[in-house]
């Protein structure tokens, strides 16, 4: 087993939990990268939908960005926008929402739109792009995100996607009948929502990981199951796997590291 | 009915201070050349609408150009943060910007709506999403059928579209491929509509006959731009400039570089100099 | 997931009594195969779909499978009337068929909204029309914007949808090319879809971006049925029977000949004889 | 000048209303065949589409159908039936929806869904298709038929389609801000509508017909203008290029002969 960063184990745990039956409505960055590791070991069916409207896409780099030609190079299919959102999405054909997350709550509840007050923003994120809908249309939800007090947080400051709202049956009381966030992956632990409470729960940590490390950089104060697991390492292929496509990715970019590397989202 | 024009010619007779202006793309085929020359006009005033402003709309914006914004999702693709549209949301530089913000099912189902000649979009959206509570043109309406209620905004309907594409033919039929985007419905949504193309072919025999063509009549005005779209890329022309979205943004992240930047290469460039942006990035 | 069945097979496991369904093809593509395997199964009481009801509902309908029909033009393309409809809905022969009829724009956006997933479809429509009137699945709702009154239907969601297509690849991935009508949309409406090809290919590597294809997580079940179309025709295969849809025109117009000719070209045939029926009409 | 039958008129006028500007909405049987001799004559760069998809569409032979391969083939592009409805005919981008009618009156109303009562119809006819939006949606409507006091009557039995209602502002005062029925060409004249009544009004009569041939094969009072004109006879050019396509169109059409001549509507 070679050495392995945190985020390459976040990546790799949450492909774990894709599967080749799933279809995979994919934000850019970490979940790009977990969807497409999924696809290169033991996925190898999963279907990957881009919002830019490429359905069934295999690329071999990463895309920088949700309408990289690659996507649409490798695609089965390349739909128009609307259709992507009408027939796809609000259609119920997704089975999993992949997100990430500026700010996060307990609940599952994303703010992607601003810092402060939304009339006079401290900071202008860019906004929630599909994910307002990819929350409450998609089967379930994935999230992944790298583990911060400024990221985890009590409140969010404005709800750009609704998790589980306050908790318990909120999404029903709203009428909506996917099952909304069903587990997060950090880039120390594995994370699933209590059946009544809806709170994110932590139910395995990642090799070398300890309660007080997740409770260090988490805003809220952590709840643990009582049969709490281990992550296993990643396997050499999971890891190599990973890491040639990180590298062709790089290699693709030419000047495109940083950003490959930064895993920035957009829209 | 389209005429062939110089991009000078087609932006100063389609787009007027105080429109409503959408210049559309969806990470390919951003109408970049389009974008620059109204910078270069000094149009006033602008209601920008893109579900995706970027780079150019952050230009535009840094630029003093626009009084609104309507979008779903404003980000430098691949790298971040958009550093003079926050500026002029966060501090009102060079002039405040009011925001309408949704979420791109709504954005796109509102160029649909447009495009149909539809007053309002409707569909299942916005439930538990906060900006249906800031955001006045978030409306609900009924279904008389089963009376689950659906989210209800306005169409889209810009005063003037600007796209990039592939290729027009000789009487003005227009081709675009690969990520088509919103752009379609961009330019049926629009009173007037001005197209950048790649290449002029003689016409359009031997298509195959379900791609997606605007005919002539659709679009008001066509400007030859090779490279056009550059930083972004046209399938099947060049890639994509990675590393000119990365230097954007330093080069936005402080006011007196960005002007430079801007008299540099927009104020003193024309539609002429994309054609060797995009040399190094050309296939093979 | 798709699977590739015999089209007997696909027809018993996906098609029973009671259902609402759709077998949809516009003019081009209509699965004629599929249909006639329903009718050699003696499925009842079905709920028959279709924009353009043509020989093939005929033929259901004169065989006494449906009790209801929604549709927006029911005719003979080229020819004039369905006659064995006309006996139903005047005479109840074999048995009374409740009719639900819309306009084309209706039932487009009825489909559309199925396929997005809504509940009703929301268009400008039906406006001084008088199947408003008579149709009690015509209502209104008020655009919450500009307070027009727009016409509402529900969405169109069939048990099953049969609809013909170009090929399909190994994985149970459908091309549908040309004239491709509501297809795509009858099949994400549905909750089941069968769909019989022309034929089947390793993979659509090389395809054009664009093209209208129905992933396999789509399908429920393919079956290849070469000249499934027949006397309709499938484009880049074979040319439409126009004789064919004129002899039906005689054929419908006598309840005894109806009867003699379904027994020895539908009740005695089988898919395999739709191969023979298209030769002489493919492309020299 | 050849002798022409008044079928034959009936269609060449209808011709001469279009042009190249216009974007025509085109009925199967007179209408196409009006749409394409004009094409074929003085508006070359006419936009003919047809209902399935079929947009700048330009037949060698007159479609059978619809929905004939002949249209795709030969068209700019052709797009599914939800985005012709929805984008090219309620966007409002027709210029002219060109139908015929099973029964008409003189506001220009047409019916094609039954003869007799609607729940107990003497005869259930094919039923209204596009119909009912094409007269609302397109700029304006031109309707083409052969005169017969069956088809031409004081009251349709159901309303198809709402050409002016019952005269006057009745579309206006509907909402309906196209124009509606603005000409009819029949098999022995051209009509207008009233500018205040919208009533249908002869305007010209075809070369040999007489005001008494339109009242005998016309159910209703028939108005004529004061200002009567003669319509041109057709010109050698109109004839042989109609009759050229009808002979072009027979010859394709194996065995499909008389559905042509009938030229039957289908939707």
């Amino acid at each position: 087993m070679s050495d392995f960063t945190p985020n390459e184990m976040m990546t790799i745990a949450a492909s774990r939990a894709l599967t080749s039956e799933d279809v995979c409505f994919v934000g850019i960055g970490a979940p790009s990268a977990a969807c497409n590791v999924a696809r290169l070991t033991h996925a190898p069916d999963i279907t990957l939908i881009y919002e830019s409207g490429t359905i069934g896409t295999a690329p071999d780099v990463l895309p920088l960005s949700i309408g990289d030609g690659e996507l649409c190079d490798t695609a089965l299919t390349t739909v128009p926008v609307p259709e992507m959102f009408r027939y796809w999405l609000q259609g119920g054909r997704i089975t999993i929402g992949f997100l990430g997350a500026a700010q996060l709550d307990k609940y599952g509840n994303i703010n992607t739109t601003v810092v402060g007050d939304y009339e006079k923003p401290k900071v202008r994120l860019p906004g929630g792009g599909g994910a307002p809908e990819i929350a409450t249309s998609s089967g379930q939800v994935y999230i992944t995100m790298a583990q911060s007090k400024r990221g985890m947080v009590e409140k969010i400051d404005f709800f750009t996607s609704f998790g589980h709202g306050e908790g318990g049956d909120h999404r029903k009381r709203l009428g909506i009948d996917t099952k909304g966030p069903t587990l997060l992956i950090t880039d120390l632990a594995i994370w699933k929502p209590d059946p009544e409470t809806k709170e994110f729960t932590v139910v395995s940590l990642h090799p070398g990981v300890t309660r007080e490390m997740v409770q260090e950089t988490c805003g809220w104060p952590v709840k643990f199951a009582v049969e709490l697991e281990e992550t296993p390492p990643p396997t050499e292929l999971e890891l190599s796997t990973l890491r040639d496509l990180k590298a062709r990715t790089d290699a693709a970019h030419k000047g495109g590291g940083p950003a490959a590397k930064r895993g920035a989202k957009d829209g | 009915m389209a005429c062939f024009l110089p991009l000078s010619e087609a932006v100063k007779e389609n787009l007027r201070d105080g429109d409503t202006a959408a210049f559309e793309g969806f990470t390919h085929l951003i109408p970049t050349a389009a974008a620059h020359e109204a910078i270069r006009q000094g149009v006033k005033d602008l209601t920008l609408v893109r579900m995706t402003p970027d780079v150019v709309y952050d230009q535009m914006i840094g630029m003093g150009m626009a009084s609104r914004l309507v979008f779903s999702y404003a980000g430098n693709p691949g790298v971040g943060l958009l550093r003079r549209l926050r500026d002029a949301v966060e501090n009102g530089w060079p002039r405040p910007v009011e925001i309408e913000e949704h979420s791109h099912a709504a954005m796109a189902n509102a160029y649909e709506a447009g495009a149909a000649g539809l007053p309002c979009a409707v569909f299942r959206g916005y439930r538990g999403a906060e900006l249906a509570r800031v955001n006045p043109n978030i409306k609900s309406v009924t279904c008389p059928f089963t009376g689950e209620e659906l989210a209800a905004v306005p169409a889209v309907r810009p005063d003037v579209t600007f796209i990039h594409a592939q290729k027009a033919d000789k009487k003005g039929n227009v081709l675009v491929e690969g990520i088509v985007g919103i752009q379609k419905e961009a330019v049926l949504a629009a009173k007037r509509a001005v197209v950048t193309v790649e290449e002029v072919v003689e016409d359009f025999s031997g298509l195959h006959p379900n791609l997606c063509v605007l005919p002539h009549w659709t679009v008001t005005a066509i400007s030859v731009v090779p490279g056009g779209a550059h930083p972004s890329y046209t399938h099947g022309y060049y890639a994509r400039d990675n590393a000119a979205y990365l230097e954007w943004d330093e080069v936005a992240a402080d006011r007196e570089r960005f002007r430079a930047w801007m008299e540099e290469n927009v104020m003193k460039a024309g539609p002429d100099d994309f054609a060797g942006r995009v040399a190094g990035l050309r296939a093979a």
